[in-house]
This record gives C-alpha cells, structure tokens and sequence, in this order.
C-alpha cells in the first residue's frame, strides 16, 4: 500500500516512495551462454527477460541490469528462500549472487503524466513505442543514477541508492508539481 | 613606427585618423630564417619577442595557419596568476605575472593589466588545508598570498554567498596581484613588437610537413612554400599533437576542449576574480561589464571548438549557487578552445628527438596567464640550445623518470 | 510622432487594456502589446543609450534582434536588465527602467562622449592609458568600467522557479512560418515523430504580417488548418520556444517561456528543453538589414519590416509621415501597407538606377513618389527624425532635396537566419542574387553518421520569394525523410501568393551615397548598440586588422547583445570594399549558441537551492541530525565532524570525543565506508593484482589491511580486506573510494583480463556499519550479547557472523583508533535500529558518539596514514614506510613497474616522520600545511630550500601535546634531528624535531586487549 | 552531446550517461619492461584529429566497457564493439575507409 502521507498529487501525477516491504536479489553470471540461461529458465518456470526488459517467473520478477547481471526481485518475505535456492543453484551453474535488498529505495510515478515528469530528469526516451509495460531501463535521473521500470501503463517505477532517495524523492515531487510539458501525455 | 599615446590619438584624430600606420607588416615569408616559429598566439609571439629582446636573434618568422592571435589566446577566460606550489610552477608563472605588469610599457600597448586580486574559495575542510599549503609553500617561494576568511572574502565580493547551505565558503586562497588583462591585446601587442624589430609575422600559411635529416631540423613545408631554418619552435597549443607526429614523434598530450562563456554586459558588481574549484567555476567581469566564465574541460578527446553543454551546466549551476543574483542574468555566447593536457597537468618546454627543434605545449588550461614566462624560457632555449632553470624541470624526460610537477594535490576526498 | 490608430492591430485585443510605467511615467496598451509597440503607441521614441557614446536610441526592430530597446523590467527580486522590449509582452502592472543613462533617459551626463567621439576611434583605448605603471588598473579602469556596462545586476535572489526537459524526435522544425509548417506537415503525415518550435506567440512567421495568400485563403486560414492538422498527426506544437542551440549529434537546445514577467502565479517561468533529434529542419526565416547612411541611428529610423509588423500587428504607426530608403522591392510592401492605412509616405528613396519592379509600380499607382538611383545625404534631427536629405547615390552626399518626415524605413535586404545551421559546423555560401549568406547544401552540419543532420528551408535558405518557400520546405523535409528511410507520403503543398507574381532584384548598396565623404563615415552607423561606424571599420582595415575576427574585436563591431544580426553583413561588407576583397573572401565570424540570450536560471533548471547537488546520507544520518552533529562534506556525503553539547565549541567536543573514546567507548557510524565484494575462482588472483600485498593467501576468517597505487605507482586507496569464504572476499575502501575502487575493479576485469573468473558486487549501501571502539567497547557488546567477542574466540583483525542483540551482524574485529574496536555490518534497513540499541545500552559506560575528526586525531595519534592527508596523489608506499604491506613475492601488480622508475627510488624521497613540537602561546596545534626547509640553502629559483612538509597536525588530548605527521626528505634516517618548519601565522619560524610517527601505544596493548 | 550505441545492452547513450576511458587497445606493459614501454603505455596516447578508436563505459547504464571508433573533428561515429577484444573487427575498418576514402589504421 502506497503510504499517503508520501504522496504528492498534481493533477494525476502521483508520486510515492514505496514502502520497504520487498528484497532484492543480484545475480551475476554469463548470461548469453545457452548452457546458463537454460538453467536458470528450467529453475525460474519461464525464459529470462532481454535486454531492457524485465520478466515475472514463479521465483519473482527477473530485471536485466547488464549482459552479465539480473536483478531478482521478490517479497520481503521470500527472500531468505529465495537466497537458499539461488545458492543451492550456485553449485550446478558458475554464479555469484548477492543480497542487495537495502541498496535501493523504490518510488512509483503514477498518472497519465508520468512520462512527462521522468523525462524532466532521464535523458531516456520515453515514447510509448520505446518504453511500455515490461520495459526497463537503468539511465540517470538529473545527477543521480536510477532504474527506472514500467509494469502496467501509466505507472513508472524508480529504483536509487538509498543515500541518495531523499534527492530523489525531492526531484520527482518538483518535477510533479511544477506543470506538466504535455510531451508525451 | 610611431608610438602610441593620448597625444597621438590626437594629433591623428586631427585628420580623421587616417595617419595611423599599420600595426604588423604581412609579408611573404623569405626562404631561410635563423629561427622559425610555428604558431602566432600568445606563447608564439612571446617566444618571437624574447628571442630579439634577450637573446638579440631577429631573423625569425612566425607562422600562423589562421589568424594571429585566433587561438586560444583570443578564446580564454583572460585570467591571470602565479599562486602554484610547486616550486618550478611558481617560478615560471610568477616570471610571468610580474611580466604582466609592466608589458603595456614594454611593449607601448595597452593590454589592460588589471591585477584587481584574485581568490580561489575553499568550500570543504580539505580544500583549508590544501590552499593553506599552498600559502605555507608560495612564503617560502617570495609569493604574496594568503589566506582569508570568510567575512574577508565577503568584503572583497559582496555579491558572493558565504553561508550556501551546500558549500558554505570557509575560506579563501587569495592573491591580490593576481588579476585579468585584454587577451587579443597581449597577442596584438607582441605582434607588433615583433615587426618592428623586423621579424615577419606570416599569416594563412599552414604548415603541412616538417623537414628533418640525420643532423636534425631543415625547416618546414608550408601552403606558401619550403621555408628553411637554423632552428625551429613549436608554440601550437592544440595542435601539438598534430605537429609532433609530422615531425615523427608522439608527446605526452591529449586534445581536449575547453569551454567559457559570458553574460551580457552589466553595470560593475565583482570587483575580483573568484575561483570555485569544488564546484568546478570561475569567474570575472569584464570591463566591458560582461561576466566571464570558465569550467571544466570535456572527458574526451575533441579537435572542434565545440564542447558539450552538459559541462555549461554544472559550471553555471555552481555559480549561481554561490552568487545567487546572477539567476536572472542572461549567458550571452558560449565557445569553445582545444587545450593540450600533459600526464601531469604541467606544461612542456623541451627539446625533442630531433636536434633543434623545440615544443612549447601542454599548458591545459591555464596558458594565457603564461604567455610571457613561457616564451621568456622558450626563447632562452631557443637561443641556447639548452634550457635555462626555467625551462629545464618542464622537459620531456621527467614522464620517463617518473619526476612529475603535479598541481593537482588534492588526493580526493577520503576518511 | 507614432501613435495607435483607430483600427487595425491582429495581435492586441482593445477591450482589454493594460497599464504599465516607464521611467516612472504611467502609460497603457493593450493585452497582446510588447513593450515596443506600447511604447511607440504612446509616442515614446527614446527607449535606451548606445553603449559607448550613449547617444539615444529608439526602437529599430520588431524582433529578438533589436539592439536598442534594451530596458530594465521588473521590480524587486524580479528586476531584471537588458530585456529586449521588442519580445517582451505587455502584461498589468509591468514596471520598466531605461538603462545606461544618468541622470535621465532625456539628459545623460554620459553623452557628453559623443562630443569627443573624434577622440575616441574604434580601440582608442588600446593606444592610450598606457602609463604610468597600475594608471590603467587604479586610475583609468574604474572610470571606464563605470561608463561601461548596460542595465544594473540584480540585488536580489531569483524568486522564480525552472525547469528541463528531455525530448526526442525524428525530426525537430525550428520556426513555424509557412516553410516550417509546410516541412512539418510532410514529416507528420509520413509517420515521423514531429516538434515543431516558434519563438513567437503565434504562428505562422512573416506570411500572416505580409497578408499572403494560400491556397486561394488568406495566410492565417492556411496556418490555422495546418496546426490542426499537424496535432492531428500527434506532432508536438510548441509557441514561445526559441530554439537556442544545436550541438553535436542532433542535440538541440530550446527555451520555453511559460509567464510573463510578473510571473503572478508562482509557477515555472522558463523551461529548458533539450532535444534529441535524428534530423533538423532549420526555417526560422531572415532577418532585414538597416542601410548605411549618415545618422542613420536617429530614433524614428527603423527597419521597413518593422514598421510593417507593428502596423499589422500593433495597429502601431511609426510615424505620421515615413520615408522610405532601400535598395529591394519588398520595402515597398511597408510603402503600400502604410498608405493603406492612410499614413503619409512622402517619398521612397531607392538606391537602384531603375525601380520598375511589380511593387514599385503598385506604389506609383497609389501615387506614391519613387526616387530612383538616390541615396540619403543626411538624416535631420537629433533625438528624433526631422526629415531627410536626398542625394545621387553615386555622388558623395550632395543634397539634391530635403524631405520632411518623422520616421525613416531602411531596408539593405534580408539576411537568411543561419545560426542553427551553423552552430554545429554547417558552412555557408554567398548569394550574389540575395546579396546574402545562405547554407550551403553541399556542407551541411553532420550527425553521428557522417550524413547531414540539419536542412534548412524557406527563407532560413535564402529562398526569400514566398511563392517558393513552400516547394523548397517541400525538398527540405523531404531529403530529411529519406536520408532517415523513411518513403514521404505525397502531401499537396500549399500554393503561396504574394499578390505579385515578380519582384525585382536586390542591389548591393553598402554605403549610401556610394562615395561617403569622410565626415559621413563617421556618422554612418553600423552597430547601433556598440556604436560602430564605417570610420571605425575603416580604420581597423587601415592598422591591418584585417581578418573578420581581429575587425570584430578591435571595433566591437557585432559584439553587443544582438550578436551582430543587424550588423555583421554591412559591417562584412565594408570591410570587403575597405580591403578591395570580395565579400566571400572576408568570410563570416563563427555563429556561437545562444541564439538569444538565456537567463542562467533556465541552464540552472530545477538544480538549485535542495536540488542544487545531492546530498548523500547514511541509515543513520537523522539521529546525528538530532543529537547535535556539526556536518562535514564528503564528496556527496554528509558526516559528523563531531558532536556538540550545549554551548561547547567544536574544539572542546572533539577533546571530549577522544578522553571519552580512549577511557571508556565511542561509537562511529562508518557506513559510508566502501564495502566490495569479490567472488569467483579468480577472485584472489585478481586482489593480488590490485593490492600491493597478497590477499589470495588470507586464511577464511581473517582480515588483512592492503593499499591499493594507481598505475603510475601513487596511493590511491587502502582499507582492510576480509575472507568471506574459499572464493569471496569483501574489499573495505576509503568513502571516496568506493565507487572509484569498485570502477577500478570493474574496468581491469572488463578490459584487460576479461577472462578471469570474478564478479565484483559493490555493497556499500546494502550495510550500515558501525565502529564500537575504547577499552569498554566488549563490555558494551557483551551487555547487549548475541554472541562471543573474548580475546581467545575472537583475536584482533578477525570477522565473525553472529548476533547482536536482535540483529543479525558481521563483526570485524579492526582498528583504525587503536583502541579495542568492533565494526559491526547489519543490513542498512536496521542500522539505526542497532545504532540505537547501542547507544542506549552503552549508557552506564559512558557511550558516546564521535565524528570524523575524533577519528583524524586518534588515528593520528597512532601513526596511522589518511588517504588525502599523508597521500596527495604523489607519495608512494614507500614514503609512508609501508613497505611491508608490499610484497615482495610478487611478479606483477598495479602500480609495480611504476615504483621501479629513478626518480621514484631517489634518496631524497620525502618520506614520512612524526614531529615533536614545542607547546604553543597562540593555540593548540600547529597550523595545516606547514613546510619544513633549510634556513641557509635556497633553490635554483631562488627560493627557500624546502625539504618536507606537515601532512597531519592535531591536538592530543591524550597527550596533552599538539602532534604532527610530516614527510621529509630522507627522514626516518635523522630521527633526533631538530628541523625548522614555517610558520605563517605563529609569524616566525618553529623548530621541531624528528621523531617516529607513532606517539601513542606502539606495541598495540589496547586494540590486541 | 555526443551519443554512443552501446554494444552490451543495444540502447543508444546520451553523452552524461558515458564516461571516456582515453585510447583503445593500449599495450599494458609490467614488471620487466624498458623505461621506454611503460613511458609510452602510460603517457604516449593517440592523440589524432580524425578517426580515433577509443574505451568508454556506459557508467549510468549497463554499467559496461565497450569501444567506439570516432572522428575527434568532427564526432561522425563510425561504429562501437566489444571491450573484450584485442583489436578492432576487420568490417570496421571497411566501414571506416568506405566512408573516409583513403584512410588507413597507423599502429
């Protein structure tokens, strides 16, 4: 549930930082061998997302960071399972995992404008045809690195380094509040 | 040629100024020379002017692809200042300064010394530190500086933000004869020195080739010719790079762009230069009433005078966050200049490979404030064949011995 | 004298009116108004003060490139100088200042120059003020930069706000007149994603002023439908968006204005865009040129266009009657508009030997009087036009009649507005037929794939007929689309009539007369700002400022705030005829961004005031906030420097920190430390690589400190290493370290031995941790138990997992204090948490928490380095006498063969020593960044001989001493030795002498305890 | 504002979302090698105006080193590749020649 005291609304563009509730998963390993995204395919229930794509297995929502680098994400209460499984899964494939559920703190852009007021900080291109539901990009929101991610329209969802939310979370609500470019709503 | 004066601009006013000589002669060059000089900026001409000046060699060309003077010389931040630390630093560039300060006599042209004081701002606890090193070092060097505190800096520029809530201004490194002087009148100036002691300044004439045999330099391939020399200096900023590979070397140098920008012109309201390194700004106001400000290079290497504009930003939003009034002020023009940056930030006054031929390069960004020092040590090189104290710690051998003048102390924050 | 006519005005609505003050003086206009044509239609025509002479200056353009009527607009924190009247909209209240002038606009003392303007030619200033010695600096500077300058700077912080935006389209169209919309309408309907920016409130460009007919329709019909159209097609519309810049790869820069100067609403005042586009359409039309004649810088001259815009636009006339001077058949348009609406034109005087084009002939049938093959011998008048003298333009000025007016229309012909074209390297060619610079299709600007990024059209490339215009945006748009691969869908182009079907040739007329009389030249104005004349340019080509370049800059000649738009072409030009060169030859001076300018606080955009820089915090940032931190920048991080306690000063809280450390327990929240994790079969292979030491032979369990150089053999970083498991390892680093040493990692695995099996994770953020140190540091941790910390189990630099309390926790048992000392990692969600519970439970022991500089002196105090304090990027590991955390064994690391260099492995290395010092009267320590030198030897410069410097100086509390760390040259050999260090503000020299660098428990009884 | 396709992730990066890493495929030299070698390793760099074969990292997104060949006058890109390689792929050079008559790869 989006904790309401965080929200800020302007005309439709809602943005809330989410509550902590979820864990974070890093996985790295070679990606691009056959042998290794089978694995982790038979293991997860379905394939693994693409470049720029997240996907939702019956292990959790697999995020592509990096040829090399997927980032599990689950909840909270699932992790140390998950952390159980993916080093039982260690000893059959090369891969080196690591908990980073408090690295990242998550906020939701919600409301027609979202694109609008992300793209006041992200030098992404954020049309339709480049950026729906299940795309995901790691890109730099103003002067600060985020994941940026869209489950269903219009919501878009950021990640940032958790030193840095309250920068974040400032520039989003400016970026809210201060009119909307229209550009893309 | 006539001498420039108040009662000059008279006289000739009396007959509609149409008495006034030229200010440099543009001949074709002849084909041999004592010395030839490649590139007539700032440093070029210098060199050119020291050569005839101290050393009494006067058969010298200095040739210029474009323009004199239409390099970085006509497209820097004009400011001018010796507070180094390192030893070698300060003697050179405080040569220079003092220079500065007589050179619109010296050369009877107004180049507009204004030694109206210049501050660097120390916004961390690590910056008081490594400007009151510097302090500690330049007393020792004979150097004027000191440093101030935050009310004094407060009362030398009134419009500056000492309590920003992001980098509130500790201190600051401050060097009241450091100042500014008119850019394109340094190298005009020197241009004119030069012909009258009958040197040729040769413009539009690129240099296509240099010519080299087993005894060393023979001259240069130029779009107006062969021109034959005893000796040959390289003053290309820039370019260096470009030069030394048609000479058949490489040079510790990377190309990068540089970029300023000024304000529209205003009434007087910053009286000082201030530098704000940890914010990566600096800036002045001219007399015409403009602010002149300068950042940071690009991260890559880049021969067009463009630079990007994400690097504008940072160094306007530093700005603006520690003189707030200029918020609703208007950037007039943006430009852009290619510097060469050594291994070590330092400059580089050297013999080469090739017997007598010289480069004069590598001054990054801060070569005008150079201009006389430098081709003050230049031209002893030149005429000597071997450098003087001034020039010997900046040769080319101290980045294979691992003897590096690294300005750029501050490690990096770390605790 | 102008003044509002009874009807008329397509921009201004009459039913709303707006007051407004100029100079104090109340006035009104009408909503849709600027300033300018509320200015002129109150009879207002001296609106500024030329630059150098301060002569007075009236209204020239309806446009961004006025040069004159700059003013002061605002009041209070929103005053804001040098705004351009002519783009300024008129809105209630609007308080505006003339400039550049004192006492009044009517009376400047500062005109009293122009009386001496004989003595002051183009760089006078260069020739004089030479001596004495500091005359320039002390006596004749101030003066000048008094008279200098334009409007007064701000006294306040800017109250409004800003913004960026980040926008990408196939292709970006630049002016929204026919030619752009025409380009855009193409783009659209072929499937192109389409922007299209017009800087003015409205659409549609010079064609709507011009009554142009489309399609059969009047213009503005035309226009509408195209925009509908266009928004149809899902093209982005943008007014009032100036674009100001093209850099490379297609990145545009554009300004949006979003409210008037008073901004009532609080809101966003500008917004800058930057736009990303595959291809550029530049059709931001021309600009029209003055002619050069005698006085032709009186108020009441303008530009023909102008006239014509604030007539059609303003329902503004210029003046009850208007002579005309030109050298082109579009000027007649002015003549025809005027005497439509019933204005006297008492003559047009054209410089060409015969005006028997289309329009002259309409003029002569509205019975209009052309006087052909003349030019303008003198404008009468001194703070506005009286009339105007007539003469043979081939003559040099005699009179051949005088003409009564009260406004003159100048017209040298247009120039084709290139900016953008050339901001990113495009070249431009000469049009003789035009007499103009236009693009040069065959060197366009290029995009990252080396084809041409930007196309101009329409009047922007010189195809200044407006029946063409269509066709040529046409080609534009559509050579655009190809060379994106995209087929253009065929859209019927609009057909566009000027009411004419030809319009005579334009004639080059650079000085009118031909043969100027000297005198005249030096009243021939070319910069009306700068106040440049032809003398002046004339004289630069006389001293042999011959380049465009060295002219500009000695004469000043298109350097004021309208960037030469109305000056460098005439200027260009007179130089060429000055040098006997062709126009072509001289060349053009180099188009730089902005194309207008931008206020800083639309590049600041949002990054001012909380949103200037972020500021890093850690889990446990609030509690520091509340209990009294003083904070410390580092790098983006903020960390408590110390804690203050009611009304002691920093000095006292930093003693206390220590005593209460080194007796009892302190806590450090160390979680900004850089925590990387290293895993993999290469892991260790890869550590030895990049530490000096050896790692890969760590025993599981244990801890080992290493020091990382750069390649070039300097320190770079250090911090502890722990072995997680038989192929992890988890990397401390420096807080600046950690996204640097992590980079690093990254980089040697990524590019040089990209086959080595090892992943780097950096975990810095993931854990929060916490330094418990002081001999009642187990104590603590055993209150709160979980788990065994005893000296037998648990050896000094060990780590364990285990518990504490409810925490779940790594310990490593490290010290960087000397002090018995436990750094606990717990997930950075419970940090706090933890941090809490310890303080509360550390209470009967007198727990307290200490900052960054308690740690500087404990640290100090045990001889320990600081990255940034004893390294400064030049020291080696050497120097520091840490040559046992190298190894010897090793082949290779980063940073070996570096070391092995001469001069690196010099005698006279400095190298680091502690110093004993004498107690100071002044203050505690000795002061930072002191030298050490020989007070008889001085240096090949002639400088004192420095032989070291203080790296570290702290008080010690513990001590009750003031210490110090230094590096001195050759120092650990003359430990005893007395040295003498230069003190600035103890005034005089100090003496010191050359001890070990460790004063307090060299043996390690307290952190082994 | 340059912008560079990255070859690890596919997308195109905006200029502020790269850093440069300076000259590809320099030689590292080590223990062992002429004061000359490491001289040149560490300082001697390309430094040419025209094509330039250079390291960047997509350091705001993937995360990733990669290569890209670019004219340094006038940004024209030519093309980006692997890191993990030890010279530039033959069809590059193609591409490069084709569309700079005359060029040729100096060492």
């Amino acid at each position: 549930m989006p904790d309401s005291e965080a929200a800020v609304e302007i005309r439709g563009e809602i943005v809330v930082r989410l509550p902590e509730d979820y864990g974070m998963v890093s996985l790295r390993c070679a990606l691009d061998t056959v042998e290794i995204e089978g694995a982790l395919s038979r293991w997860a229930g379905t394939g693994m997302p693409g470049n720029g794509r997240f996907a939702r297995t019956n292990k959790g929502s697999f995020a592509w960071m990096a040829p090399d680098e997927l980032l599990l994400m689950v909840p909270l209460s699932e992790l140390e399972p998950t952390l159980e499984a993916v080093r039982d899964l260690g000893k059959s494939i090369p891969l080196s995992a690591a908990d980073v559920s408090d690295m990242r703190v998550l906020f939701e852009v919600s409301g027609t404008g979202s694109r609008d007021v992300v793209a006041k900080g992200a030098p992404l291109d954020l049309c339709s045809a480049e950026f729906g539901p299940g795309s995901f990009r790691r890109t730099r929101l103003a002067q600060v690195s985020v994941m940026v991610w869209m489950e269903k329209e219009p919501a878009i969802r950021l990640a940032c380094r958790r030193s840095e939310a309250d920068y974040v979370e400032e520039f989003l609500k400016f970026a809210a509040t201060r009119g909307n470019p229209g550009f893309y709503s | 040629m006539s001498r420039y004066s108040a009662f000059a601009i008279a006289s000739k006013a009396m007959r509609r100024h149409s008495g006034w000589e030229r200010v440099w002669t543009s001949p074709d060059p002849k084909r041999n020379y004592d010395v030839v000089i490649v590139g007539a900026g700032g440093h070029g001409l210098a060199t050119a002017y020291y050569l005839g000046k101290n050393h009494n060699v006067r058969d010298v060309a200095i040739i210029e692809k474009g323009w004199l003077g239409g390099g970085n010389t006509g497209r820097n931040t004009t400011i001018v200042r010796s507070g180094y630390l390192q030893d070698d630093s300060v003697a050179i560039y405080e040569l220079s300064r003092s220079l500065y300060e007589t050179m619109s006599q010296d050369l009877n042209f107004n180049v507009m010394f204004s030694p109206r004081g210049l501050m660097m701002l120390a916004q961390t606890h690590h910056e008081v530190r490594g400007y009151k090193r510097t302090v500690n070092a330049n007393s020792l060097q004979g150097l004027a500086t000191e440093f101030i505190g935050p009310e004094r800096v407060k009362k030398l520029c009134p419009i500056i933000e000492i309590n920003g809530p992001r980098f509130p201004v500790l201190g600051a490194f401050w060097q009241a004869r450091g100042g500014t002087a008119r850019h394109d009148a340094v190298a005009w100036a020197y241009a004119r020195a030069c012909s009258k002691m009958g040197m040729h300044v040769v413009q539009q004439c690129a240099v296509t080739g240099i010519s080299r045999d087993e005894e060393g330099i023979r001259g240069v391939e130029t779009e107006k010719g062969p021109i034959n020399c005893k000796k040959l200096g390289v003053v290309v900023a820039g370019h260096s790079g470009v030069l030394a590979e048609m000479a058949g070397f490489r040079l510790p140098i990377e190309s990068v762009a540089l970029q300023a920008l000024v304000s529209e012109p205003i009434k007087p309201c910053l009286d000082v230069v201030v530098m704000a390194n940890t914010v990566h700004g600096y800036i002045s106001q001219s007399d015409k009433g403009e602010l002149v400000i300068g950042g940071g290079t690009d991260g890559f290497n880049n021969y067009s005078q463009r630079g990007s504009f994400h690097h504008i930003e940072e160094t306007v939003r530093a700005l603006v966050e520690t003189f707030p009034i200029i918020s609703r002020l208007k950037m007039l023009r943006q430009w852009g200049g290619i510097v060469d940056m050594t291994g070590d930030r330092s400059p580089i006054i050297s013999k080469t490979p090739v017997r007598n031929l010289f480069f004069n390069c590598g001054w990054g960004t801060g070569g005008f404030k150079a201009i006389p020092g430098s081709g003050w040590a230049m031209a002893e090189l030149i005429a000597k064949g071997n450098p003087g104290p001034l020039a010997a710690p900046f040769s080319l051998d101290r980045f294979k011995e691992g003897r590096f003048i690294d300005e750029s102390v501050a490690a990096g924050v770390a605790h | 004298m102008s003044k509002r006519l009874s009807e008329g005005g397509r921009l201004i609505d009459r039913e709303r009116t707006l007051r407004f003050a100029f100079d104090g003086k109340p006035y009104s206009g009408f909503y849709g108004d600027t300033l300018a044509s509320a200015l002129m239609a109150n009879g207002q025509k001296i609106i500024g003060r030329s630059f150098k002479f301060h002569r007075p200056r009236g209204l020239v353009a309806s446009g961004p490139e006025e040069p004159n009527a700059l003013v002061s607009l605002g009041e209070g924190p929103r005053r804001e100088p040098n705004q351009v009247a002519t783009t300024a909209e008129l809105f209630e209240g609007l308080v505006a200042e003339s400039q550049n002038c004192w006492p009044s606009l009517d009376f400047d003392v500062g005109a009293l120059s122009d009386r001496f303007s004989r003595f002051l030619p183009a760089g006078f200033y260069y020739k004089t003020f030479i001596s004495p010695k500091n005359g320039w600096y002390r006596l004749f500077e101030p003066a000048i930069r008094r008279m200098a300058g334009l409007g007064k700077p701000p006294e306040l912080p800017d109250p409004d706000c800003y913004e960026h935006f980040y926008a990408h389209a196939d292709i970006l169209v630049v002016g929204g007149g026919i030619a752009g919309l025409t380009a855009a309408r193409i783009a659209a309907a072929s499937g192109a994603r389409v922007l299209v920016v017009e800087q003015r409130p409205n659409w549609g460009g010079r064609s709507v002023v011009d009554n142009v007919r489309v399609d059969g329709a009047a213009a503005s019909e035309w226009v509408r439908s195209a925009v509908e159209e266009l928004e149809g097609f899902g093209a982005a519309m943008r007014l009032k968006t100036t674009a100001l810049g093209a850099y490379s790869h297609g990145y545009v820069l554009a300004c949006e204005r979003l409210s008037d100067g008073s901004n009532r609403k609080g809101g966003l005042r500008q917004r800058l865009w930057r736009i990303r586009a595959r291809k550029i359409i530049v059709a931001a039309g021309a600009i029209e040129r003055p002619l050069v004649c005698p006085g032709n810088d009186i108020p009441g001259v303008m530009l023909a266009s102008a006239i014509r815009d604030y007539l059609t636009d303003y329902g503004v006339a210029a003046g009850r009657e208007i002579v005309i001077a030109t050298n082109n058949d579009d000027s007649y348009r002015t003549a025809l508009a005027l005497s439509d609406a019933g204005i006297e034109v008492p003559a047009i005087i054209d410089t060409r030997p015969s005006a028997s084009g289309e329009l002259p002939g309409l003029a002569r049938e509205r019975g209009l009087r052309v006087i052909e093959s003349s030019g303008v011998a003198k404008i009468f008048g001194k703070r506005q036009v009286r009339g105007v003298a007539a003469c043979s333009m081939g003559g040099s000025g005699e009179i051949s009649e005088k003409i009564n007016c009260d406004a003159i229309a100048l017209s040298g012909g247009w120039s084709p507005t290139v900016h953008l074209w050339s901001h990113s390297g495009g070249k431009l060619r000469w049009d003789d037929h035009w007499v103009a610079f236009k693009p040069d299709p065959d060197f366009p600007p290029l995009g990252d794939d080396g084809i041409a990024v930007a196309y101009a059209a329409g009047a922007a490339n010189g195809e200044l007929l407006c029946r063409n215009i269509a066709a040529d945006a046409e080609m534009a748009s559509k050579r655009a689309l190809a060379d994106m691969g995209i087929d253009a869908v065929p859209v019927e182009s609009p057909a566009v009539e000027s009411g004419v079907e030809n319009e005579a040739p334009i004639e080059p007329a650079w000085l009118v007369p031909n043969n100027m009389s000297c005198a005249d030249r030096a009243r021939s104005w070319i910069d009306y700002q700068n106040d440049v004349k032809v003398s002046d340019i004339d004289l630069a080509a006389l001293e042999g400022y011959e380049s465009v370049e060295h002219a500009k800059r000695y004469t000043t000649l298109g350097m004021a705030t309208d960037q030469g738009k109305l000056s460098n072409v005439n200027g260009l030009a007179i130089l060429a005829s000055d040098l006997g060169t062709a126009i072509p030859d001289v060349g053009t001076t180099t188009f730089r961004p902005p194309y207008i300018p931008v206020a800083f606080g639309a590049i600041v955009g949002e990054a001012a005031g909380n949103l200037f820089k972020p500021v890093r915090k850690t889990p446990i940032h609030s509690w520091h906030d509340d209990n009294g931190a003083i904070w410390e920048p580092v790098g983006d991080w903020r960390r408590p420097f110390c804690y203050l306690r009611f009304d002691e000063t920093e000095r006292n809280a930093v003693n206390r920190e220590v005593l209460g450390t080194r007796q009892g327990v302190g806590l450090l929240d160390a979680s900004t430390l850089g925590k990387i994790l290293v895993s993999g079969p290469d892991a260790g292979r890869l550590l030895d690589m990049v530490y000096t030491g050896v790692m890969s032979s760590l025993p599981l369990g244990k801890c080992k400190y290493g020091l990382m150089c750069n390649e070039n053999g300097f320190l770079m970083d250090d911090g502890v290493v722990a072995r997680i498991d038989e192929q992890t390892f988890l990397c401390h680093t420096t807080t600046g370290g950690a996204d640097r040493i992590h980079a690093w990692m990254e980089e040697w695995l990524q590019t040089e031995w990209w086959e080595w099996r090892a992943h780097v994770h950096n975990l810095t953020e993931q854990y929060a941790q916490i330094c418990v140190a002081g001999p009642k540091a187990r104590e603590l941790l055993e209150k709160v138990g979980g788990m065994d910390l005893s000296k037998a189990s648990f050896p000094f630099m060990g780590w364990r997992d285990g518990r504490i309390g409810e925490f779940n926790v790594r310990v490593f048992r490290i010290s960087f204090s000397g002090e018995l000392s436990f750094e606990l990692a717990v997930r950075a969600r419970e940090g706090l948490a933890l941090w809490e519970t310890l303080m509360d439970a550390g209470k009967e022991f007198g727990a307290l928490p200490y900052g960054t500089e308690c740690l500087h002196v404990m640290r100090a105090e045990k001889g320990f380095i600081m990255i940034g304090d004893e390294t400064d990027g030049t020291v080696t590991p050497q120097d520091l006498g840490l040559h046992w955390a190298i190894s010897k064994k090793k082949f290779d690391f980063i940073g070996k063969r570096a070391l092995e260099r001469s001069y690196l492995n010099g005698s006279n290395r400095w190298r680091l020593v502690g110093l004993e010092l004498p107690r100071f009267k002044s203050k505690e320590q000795l002061e930072d960044g002191a030298y050490l030198y020989e007070t008889s030897a001085v240096n090949e410069h002639g400088h004192a001989k420095m032989i070291g410097r203080v790296t570290s100086t702290y008080y010690s509390p513990t001590l009750e001493r003031p210490i110090a760390m230094a590096l001195v040259e050759s120092g650990p050999d003359r430990f005893g030795e007395f040295i003498t260090i230069n003190s600035k503000d103890e005034g005089k020299a100090i003496v010191a002498k050359i001890v070990e660098p460790v004063f307090l428990d060299s043996e390690g009884k307290r952190q082994n305890a | 504002m340059l912008k560079l396709r990255c070859p690890n992730c596919g997308f195109v990066a905006d200029e502020t979302e790269l850093s440069c890493g300076g000259e590809a495929h320099v030689k590292r030299f080590g223990p062992g090698s002429s004061d000359e070698e490491f001289e040149s390793y560490l300082f001697l760099k390309k430094n040419p105006k025209g094509v330039h074969f250079e390291r960047w990292r997509h350091s705001y997104g993937c995360g990733k080193w990669f290569h890209a060949v670019r004219c340094t006058a006038s940004q024209e890109v030519f093309g980006t590749y692997s890191a993990q390689v030890e010279g530039p792929p033959r069809e590059l050079f193609d591409e490069i020649s084709r569309r700079r008559p005359g060029w040729s790869h100096k060492d």
